[in-house]
């Protein structure tokens, strides 16, 4: 059979973000793809070289567009390593409830692009609905409702806003209150079922190999999510599971992403209850004049596609001398999608690549 | 909004098809792609206003250029613009791709988009909220209405200094001259 | 009479153009008020289509016109074939097998269409397509042979005579059973999920489609528009006992239709091999047991 | 001080003697090797369980004309103690004709980080089986992450000296 060379993207209703994938066909199968990435590079580590320390915060956070927040934790907690600045306690709980918000909703962003993936409108169009309301709640907090900047070395720009606890519980349980809704109509759907088992399979072994981490990693079985292993903010405070499966498919994949989902919402309310009033930032020293000591320091987090880590190299003067960001996507984009996708059909790339959790600009930063 | 206004569709029907089945090219070309989505579902709806999102430049006529431009994205945008059925309209979308934005010192990103293909209006702010869009998409009815919104006019008309500057920053471009120049 | 019959079929190819455009419009805004959206108007596939012929349009050739025009003439013929109420201009003259036969008319035309584009993106659309239509045909004529076979006629018109006469096919087993059989491939002829596989824009950018732009993708859109009419207005004629004047038949396809539409919002779309199997196996197999049903009692 | 931190540094102390082991932060090791023996260093961590390899990156140290590579290391592991371990194996090389033995033998995924600095650095990975370019569209004299490139006057010299389509009406 003739070997045909096509074009998945950039232009592409089934893509996210602006990537692109040749592929060589044999018929419906797919022999070999290539990831072709760099339509979202602007040399971000480039540009962060030539601004302060403060100037840095609006920049950072739109490497990654669909959960800036947590490359705002990552910077904000190198930038504390380096100049040794410690985080009050009731921010250090902000900061997580923050986080877990911004991961439901960055979950219910992912839900909306595997469903509309498989032509599933209405479950994409409540998501993308539920996700609004979260947004709402950061609107409220920070004043944007994608770029937040809410993250700040020290600890958080200010305090919630009174009456501001129940609103949160009152959008979670809207929110969760519609979750038997979801399971009835898409994630115990028998041909979401039949369209996911055994798309995309990536054996344990693999996974290990070829640096998998977060959902691509769990949904192989391994219990591995770094809020446990090197908990920062206030996650080593109160009780909490780590959702895992064993398929290592697409199916378990969006499984694990549902359950996370809800055991974030669960950890919310639990931290809400633990929360201790006082301050919420400590003083930093003028932004202006700010020179960060000689040092280094690689600093990692659980963001809500993976393990996300940041290497940030100082020379003693008032900006960055080298950062270098380590992002969840890189890996699944460039190495596991390939991998991925051979054997299957044409029918199934978005399905994998969406289901791998890939978002474009991580990768090309 | 004249929609429903009989004498309006039997006067310029061409026009008013236009202002009210908009189809917008889905190309996320920035990270302004994350309000697209908003936009189209349950809590703003687009498609109230004939709005609604295809698959393929060759269906489109609203070209959204949702967010900044690297120099890679440029080849497949102008690409992509070409391929339109004219009349089309395009709508630059947050700051990046007015000046440059927040990249302005990027080695990489485009700055002034309207130097590479004509663009009808602007949206500004980073990022943009699905209102904007509204109020874009109202704008642009005003344009057609007046018929101020000729960019693929002024196109075919400056199609020479537009291929210029393309291929100053892409260096030579693999298709042929989509119109064939007079001023050469 | 000649003039009565002119003025017939005039009205007929309208009243399936208005009757196909305003159930597309109708879809999009009942899947809006599925999604919790306000939804477009019902005339926006007109308006589309008014835009769409104020466009320049891309040709790829004498091929790529002339498929798109053969594609909705097919559906125009088989549209004569159709009684509606009343009003059958050509429907004395043929009968089921006729439109079995034009019906592969309209595919065949995009097929060719698609081919003069040269687009590998279009030719996995039609080959998908094919394979679908190859799918839903076999129940298709299983359940048309029953039908046939149980009146002891191929023409539509003596069909739905006989039904107003006995009551709706519906109530008798053997066609019960062919019906839901011909429910269950409906999807796959309107292309509504869960076989929404031909367009697919999540998956290959609208398929066959790709190329269309301006008047071409504008007479598509008529052409489906046809092609929704012709479906369903058979299925009323078969099964629901045709109607005597078209305001109560075009009931009957409303209703059926919105069916369809609550369906469509609650399904993913299967893969070309999953929907093939779906349907060569339920609508086959039900199609079937109602053919050896009525061959054996009739 | 940890002891998963020491006990390793005790271990690859007595195994290479050219190296230069420093514990520099809770849970962080800074192993800096000659560049020959990143190879030896990185496949016995790889050995001893530190099997996910999370970033290569590079430094560009202009004053000294050298490039510093880093690899971060760590392990997957459900051990607490040494999941929170993560090394950090760095190795200098000369800025000019930079190159350096590929790791994708032992990690796998190295390769598009591998591909990103050779295209941002211009380092050389010998072994490395596509060296082809992945972000970039225009190519630059000097790799663009270099400390000498100077995006500003880039930007000048390229994107500010197209002009716009209406100036050049106006001129004509």
């Amino acid at each position: 059979m003739r070997e045909l060379e096509l074009y998945f993207g950039p232009q592409h209703l089934g893509m996210v973000g602006n990537f692109s994938i040749t592929l060589n066909v044999e018929g419906d199968r797919i022999v070999k793809a290539t990831a072709n990435p760099g339509f979202l590079h602007r040399g971000f580590e480039k540009l962060m070289e030539q601004r302060t320390w403060i100037q840095n915060f609006p920049l950072v956070c739109r490497i990654n567009v669909v959960e800036p927040d947590h490359m705002e934790l990552i910077y904000a907690m190198a930038v504390e390593k380096l100049a040794g600045i410690e985080v009050p306690e009731r921010a250090q709980f902000i900061r997580s409830i923050y986080l877990e918000l911004a991961r439901v909703g960055s979950h219910l962003f992912g839900l909306w692009a595997y469903a509309n993936m498989l032509g599933f409108d209405t479950v994409a169009n409540w998501a993308m609905y539920h996700r609004d309301l979260v947004l709402d709640l950061f609107e409220e907090i920070t004043g944007g409702r994608v770029y937040h900047i809410y993250i700040w070395p020290g600890g958080v720009r200010r305090d919630f806003p009174k009456g501001f606890k129940d609103k949160i519980i009152n959008t979670l349980h809207t929110i969760g209150s519609c979750v038997p809704d979801y399971d009835d109509t898409f994630f115990n759907n028998r041909i979401f079922y039949k369209r996911s088992k055994d798309i995309g399979k990536i054996t344990h072994e693999e996974a290990k190999r070829m640096g998998a981490v977060g959902q691509v990693l769990r949904a192989t079985g391994m219990k591995q999510d770094i809020r446990k292993i090197e908990p920062y903010a206030a996650y080593d405070q109160v009780d909490w599971e780590i959702p895992v499966r064993t398929g290592g498919d697409a199916y378990s994949r969006i499984w694990v992403v549902r359950d996370e989902m809800i055991e974030s919402v669960r950890m919310i309310l639990k931290l809400l209850d633990k929360m201790p009033e006082g301050e919420v930032y400590n003083k930093i020293p003028n932004p202006f004049k700010w020179n960060i000591p000689d040092n280094e320091a690689y600093v990692r987090c659980e963001s809500s596609r993976g393990e996300l880590g940041l290497y940030l190299v100082s020379n003693g003067e008032n900006k960055p001398y080298r950062a270098h960001f380590r992002t969840p996507s890189y890996n699944h984009g460039l190495t596991i999608l390939e991998k991925a996708l051979e054997n299957e059909s044409i029918a199934d790339v978005g399905n994998i690549m969406i289901s791998l959790y890939i978002t474009a600009p991580e990768i090309d930063r | 909004m004249d929609r429903n206004k009989l004498g309006k569709w039997l006067q310029s029907p061409g026009k008013m098809g236009q202002k009210y089945s908009l189809h917008a090219l889905y190309f996320c070309t920035g990270c302004g792609i994350i309000e697209i989505p908003p936009t189209i579902t349950a809590r703003w709806d687009a498609e109230r206003f004939g709005v609604i999102p295809v698959a393929t430049p060759r269906q489109a006529n609203l070209f959204l250029i949702t967010g900044y431009v690297s120099v890679k994205t440029l080849r497949p945008i102008i690409r992509s613009y070409e391929q339109m059925p004219e009349p089309k309209f395009t709508v630059g979308f947050g700051s990046c791709p007015i000046n440059g934005g927040m990249y302005w010192d990027s080695y990489n990103t485009i700055k002034h988009l309207d130097k590479y293909i004509p663009i009808d209006g602007w949206i500004a702010g980073c990022m943009p909220r699905p209102e904007a869009v509204f109020v874009a998409v109202t704008h642009l009815w005003t344009l057609i209405d007046k018929g101020m919104a000729d960019g693929y006019k002024k196109y075919r008309e400056d199609y020479h200094y537009y291929r210029e500057n393309q291929e100053k920053i892409l260096g030579k471009l693999e298709w042929p001259p989509l119109f064939s120049s007079k001023k050469m | 009479m000649v003039m009565n019959t002119i003025l017939e079929i005039i009205i007929i190819i309208l009243l399936a153009a208005i009757i196909g455009l305003f159930f597309l419009g109708l879809s999009r805004k009942i899947m809006a008020r599925i999604h919790w959206r306000y939804g477009p108007p019902i005339a926006q596939p007109v308006i589309d289509i008014i835009k769409l012929f104020n466009q320049t349009s891309m040709s790829h050739g004498k091929l790529f016109n002339f498929g798109i025009i053969f594609s909705l003439s097919g559906s125009v013929v088989v549209l004569l074939f159709l009684p509606l109420g009343e009003m059958c201009p050509l429907s004395s003259s043929g009968g089921l097998l006729v439109i079995l036969y034009c019906m592969l008319i309209a595919p065949l035309g995009l097929a060719l269409s698609g081919g003069e584009a040269a687009n590998p993106i279009t030719s996995i659309g039609i080959s998908r397509k094919f394979l679908l239509a190859f799918g839903y045909e076999l129940p298709l004529l299983l359940i048309l042979l029953t039908v046939m076979t149980h009146f002891n006629t191929i023409s539509i018109v003596d069909i739905v005579n006989m039904q107003l006469q006995t009551g709706w096919s519906f109530q008798h087993l053997p066609l019960l059973l062919s019906g839901i059989a011909y429910i269950l491939i409906l999807p796959a002829i309107l292309d509504l999920r869960p076989f929404e596989l031909i367009q697919a824009p999540q998956e290959i950018s609208s398929g066959p489609m790709i190329e269309y732009g301006g008047k071409f993708l504008a007479l598509a859109t008529i052409q489906h528009a046809f092609n929704v009419f012709i479906s369903l207005s058979l299925f009323t004629n078969l099964f629901l006992g045709g109607a005597e004047n078209p305001g109560y038949f075009f009931l009957k396809m409303l209703i059926v239709f919105i069916i369809l539409l609550f369906v469509n919002a609650v399904t993913p779309r299967f893969r070309i091999e999953q929907a093939i199997k779906f349907l060569w196996r339920w609508p086959a197999l039900l199609a079937f047991a109602g053919l050896i049903i009525v061959s054996v009692t009739g | 001080m940890n002891h998963t931190g020491t006990s390793l540094k005790e271990n690859l102390l007595s195994y290479f003697d050219d190296i230069l082991v420093e514990i520099s932060d809770e849970h962080r090791l800074t192993i800096s090797c000659k560049k020959d023996s990143v190879i030896t260093i990185l496949s016995s961590l790889n050995r001893n369980g530190y099997n996910h390899l999370a970033l290569i990156s590079c430094v560009d140290w202009i004053k000294d004309n050298e490039l510093e590579l880093v690899y971060i290391i760590s392990a997957y592991t459900e051990d607490s103690e040494k999941g929170k371990m993560n090394i950090l194996v760095k190795t200098k090389i000369a800025r000019e004709k930079p190159e350096l033995l590929t790791v994708m033998s032992i990690y796998e995924n190295a390769e598009p980080y591998e591909r990103e600095l050779h295209e941002l650095y211009g380092i050389n990975f010998k072994g490395h089986p596509r060296l082809i370019p992945l972000l970039l569209e225009r190519e630059y004299e000097i790799p663009p992450f270099r400390k000498d490139f100077d995006t500003r006057k880039y930007v000048q010299d390229v994107f500010d000296k197209i002009p716009f389509v209406e100036d050049k009406k106006g001129r004509k």
